[in-house]
């Protein structure tokens, strides 16, 4: 049963305007008629995009204590900040479309809502955070730059502000890899371990195979997505490939070249195995992952009551002097 | 010039350490605002290190980088007060220890503006900034906290009861800070005391809390006397400098 | 030769680190006898990894002594399994942990005891009746917490659940196993799987403990592939060697 | 009131018997009568001994984790495994005066009775784990071959068993120190540091002047202690001086030099205030030993009663096979 079947006299001239919104390039506002199952797939997307941010601070925040000199600490310490702000907007533009940050978090914490499985990698070595900045964040941003356009406009907006943070701190981990990639054999070899493992994992950040995706279409019709998974990730690889060159990097790919009739690289086949394992069971640290969240949340709850009470007794305060 | 290094470690180490320390919270805030700013906090204070420690460097003029100070001593050598070298505890503990810290430098920034070393002046201009802000954010949460629910007035003023050992060396002055003050560098910490006082006065009764006392207040941290916690903490801090010697990252 | 060595660090790595995991203990047992029978194990798995590294500098030939192979090399050269780095946990954790690895070393000490290479069959010899004892140890605590309270069912039953996913790795073979299976030199991993897993099911019976499933088993640890642990723990272990390079102890 | 003052007649006989034993330097047995006041002076001064040793895990046992070679690190193990050792000696010691070793353990726990105050300092380097094992051990023996000849006979013989060991723990403290003295400059540094900071408090550890000292009589005329306290300081300062100059070290007494009349060294005075304040207050790190030891009990605690149960069920079963 499709979404027009029962629409009321108001709810058809709302999904008029829907359709004709979508057809001229102008963005769905919150107080617009939107088919709930645009709502759906809207907040499934952001949740999933904010709580990866959120759960994202941890990989990195692993070597804040442990970053080799103060000004590499303190860029690191300014990127995860910019990252709980990004999560921020992001609950914000949920919170738009009727879903409140604590139902989201909820959904998150009682394993409902998904992150990106990327974060499901440990980050054994400085280098990984060089990686992360380069590659994670490179594939992330090929993906925001698209959500740019995106037809709900709150999610779009978000993303422009985004969209220029996250440029700057994939510039941050690509310097972190010219540090390496230029310096002692110990850091060259820093550099190339975390280049192997990072790779496959960032080419599957683009999600399965134009042609196994689930929610493409849907998502394509109503200019949420606005390029293809294949697409979006050939682009990543284009774009990538040649900055491994100037490190001097080798791709762990036997199969990447150059096609000159295509004009673009060609790619060795990924391994969907792992992708689903990764999903499925959580990769090699999602149990850590989730037990850090939640013992976040809960460690917090008594935190977040007394910031209420104290509120509210401020409140009621206010009130009594008010009256007299 | 010797005088001068010294003091600038003691300075410097103090946001260094509790700097590092913050950085443990990355992630693990109650809420996402607290991890902001938090780490905001972390920024401010490992900023400050960084310049004080390089201007230690120059004044000390052999060629010391922010990051051989930073990394390169073992614990003996660092001039930090026990309290930045507290564990986290509960976010309770994180606050109290900060309030307290936060109205200590308030204050002692604040004299530094006027010191005869204009650099340091220029630094502590920047930095009175910052802690002034620091101090509004935790005295904000003391308050919070102190007049919240039944468990966070419970929590806090235990908190406090904790830190209250590490008062007493806030304030303690030495030959050094003797010699320090007489060439107008810096202020004597004792003078610090009643601002110190009466703005904790001023927020826990705020908070509704009671002010604690300190039987065997702790001491010895500027002269290099620490607890066992800073070795635990310079391991992981130094690892890679320590592990990686004299590269460029 | 570079086979044995890389063998060797595979054998040695899974005791150092588990025996510096058990060194986290000290002190903080439940009980004073435990705090023995620990350190006792501790103390075995850290002789054992002295053993077999100095033999693995030896053959290596290049000088190496046991504090050099311990002390220098950063997580991506360390060959232990998942299993030895993780938290020690509760007691349960710890306990399901232990016995875990006990009867996988049970089992391969008792293979290598028959090795090609005499240096390793001498020292597995020794080895066996160490590992063994501790099998005994930790099985019969298993069985009691299994067998105890409610509260100790629950515990001990959550702690191998939480560690089962670090199985498949223990039974991993790859190349170099099959050359040093082929030189006679070590057992395949995978023939030592019939024997744990009987040992495992009757101790787990014993103790009215369900055996677990795993969905998404650890693995690489061998190629030096890792938990976010193991650096962590490297910090602190390596810390005097990193920070006073090349002194006499 | 005298302990003799209410004696029964059997008492009588006891005390006695007692007091010919004593001065026969023969041992006082558990069977044996005693008086109270002996055995309430042997409960506190062997369970604060005891406690001593489980609480002085603590310091060390800091160290296991960041010895500096393999070697260091066995040998602290075993060390430490010895001293967990000596304290079951001693609370089965306090058993035979009826004293249940959780009892004893209770009074530890609430601040009842005390362990040594020297373990309430902290210890920040690798030097302190040799200046303890050279000075702290040092003490320790000095005044444990002295009860070595102590009156009561478990107590005696405990501490034989303990001083074997205690010798060698001993040898291995110096022995860290000898390396370091022998080292580096940065070595000799971390030593003379380690040996500044803890020369007083072991001599601290002796207790006040006999002329301030509160149980010293009581305890002298039951040949419980059989050397005063400043006649055991003195004897350790005569011994351990050479061993400092034999290190090259300097000890932190300017008042320090030999007083070929009295044929011992003379030394500085004590600062007792410090030593008070440290027994009162619990010196640096009193704290953090106090809350690593409820800790351990506290998180302990469902594995004792595991124990207990499971014990109690296979006792239950052998008693049902039994029966049937």
């Amino acid at each position: 049963m499709s979404d027009q079947a029962h629409l009321s006299p108001e709810d058809e001239s709302g999904a008029a305007r829907f359709q004709a919104l979508l057809d001229r390039e102008e963005k769905i506002e919150p107080r617009d008629w939107m088919p709930d199952r645009y709502r759906k797939l809207l907040v499934r997307q952001i949740s999933q995009h904010a709580h990866s941010e959120v759960v994202g601070m941890l990989p990195e925040g692993n070597w804040l204590t442990r970053a080799p000199t103060l000004k590499r600490k303190a860029v690191l310490l300014a990127k995860i900040q910019d990252e709980a702000g990004h999560a921020l907007y992001l609950y914000s533009a949920c919170e738009t479309l009727g879903t409140s940050r604590e139902e989201t978090i909820e959904a998150l914490l009682d394993g409902r809502a998904k992150y990106s499985s990327i974060f499901n990698y440990p980050v054994p070595t400085w280098a990984d955070v060089g990686a992360i900045g380069w590659l994670v964040d490179g594939a992330a941003i090929v993906n925001q730059v698209m959500l740019c356009r995106c037809s709900y406009g709150p999610y779009a907006r978000a993303m422009e502000r985004i969209c220029k943070e996250e440029s700057f701190h994939q510039r941050q981990g690509y310097e972190i890899m010219i540090k390496l990639a230029q310096g002692t054999p110990a850091q060259k070899k820093l550099a190339q371990d975390a280049l192997n493992r990072w790779w496959w994992p960032s080419l599957m950040m683009f999600g399965p195979h134009d042609s196994e995706s689930t929610h493409g279409n849907q998502s394509t019709e109503w200019k949420i997505k606005r390029r293809s998974n294949d697409d979006l990730r050939q682009h990543f690889i284009d774009m990538t490939v040649p900055q491994a060159e100037f490190l001097g990097l080798t791709v762990p790919d036997p199969d990447l070249k150059w096609n000159e009739d295509r004009g673009h690289y060609d790619f060795g086949p990924i391994n969907w195995d792992e992708f689903k394992a990764v999903l499925k069971g959580g990769g090699p640290v999602g149990r850590e992952r989730m037990a850090a969240r939640r013992a976040a949340h809960d460690d917090g709850a008594w935190v977040r009551e007394a910031a209420i009470a104290h509120a509210e007794k401020r409140k009621a305060r206010q009130h009594a002097a008010a009256a007299e | 010039r010797a005088d001068l290094v010294e003091y600038l470690l003691r300075l410097g180490d103090n946001s260094m350490i509790l700097g590092q320390r913050l950085c443990e919270w990355c992630g693990h805030g109650p809420v996402l605002e607290e991890d902001i700013a938090l780490s905001n906090v972390a920024l401010d204070l490992i900023g400050q290190a960084r310049l004080i420690y390089t201007h230690a460097g120059e004044v000390e003029g052999k060629g010391q980088t922010e990051d051989d100070i930073a990394f390169l001593r073992d614990v003996f050598d660092w001039k930090n007060v026990h309290l930045v070298e507290q564990p986290n505890g509960d976010f309770a503990d994180t606050m109290a220890r900060q309030f307290m810290i936060d109205c200590y430098n308030v204050e002692l920034f604040s004299a530094l503006t006027k010191s005869t070393d204009d650099q340091l002046a220029a630094i502590a201009a920047k930095t009175l900034k910052e802690v002034t802000y620091h101090r509004r954010h935790s005295g904000e949460w003391v308050i919070r906290l102190g007049d919240g629910t039944d468990e966070s007035h419970r929590r806090i003023q235990a908190a406090f009861d904790r830190h209250w050992i590490f008062v007493e060396e806030l304030f303690e002055s030495d030959d050094l800070d003797a010699r320090i003050t007489a060439a107008g560098i810096g202020p004597d910490p004792k003078s610090l005391r009643p601002a110190w006082d009466s703005m904790m006065d001023r927020v826990l009764s705020e908070a509704t809390l009671t002010r604690p006392t300190a039987d065997f207040p702790r001491s010895g941290g500027r002269k290099g006397e620490h607890s066992e916690y800073l070795g635990y903490i310079l391991a992981d801090m130094q690892f890679m400098q320590r592990a990686y010697p004299g590269m460029d990252w």
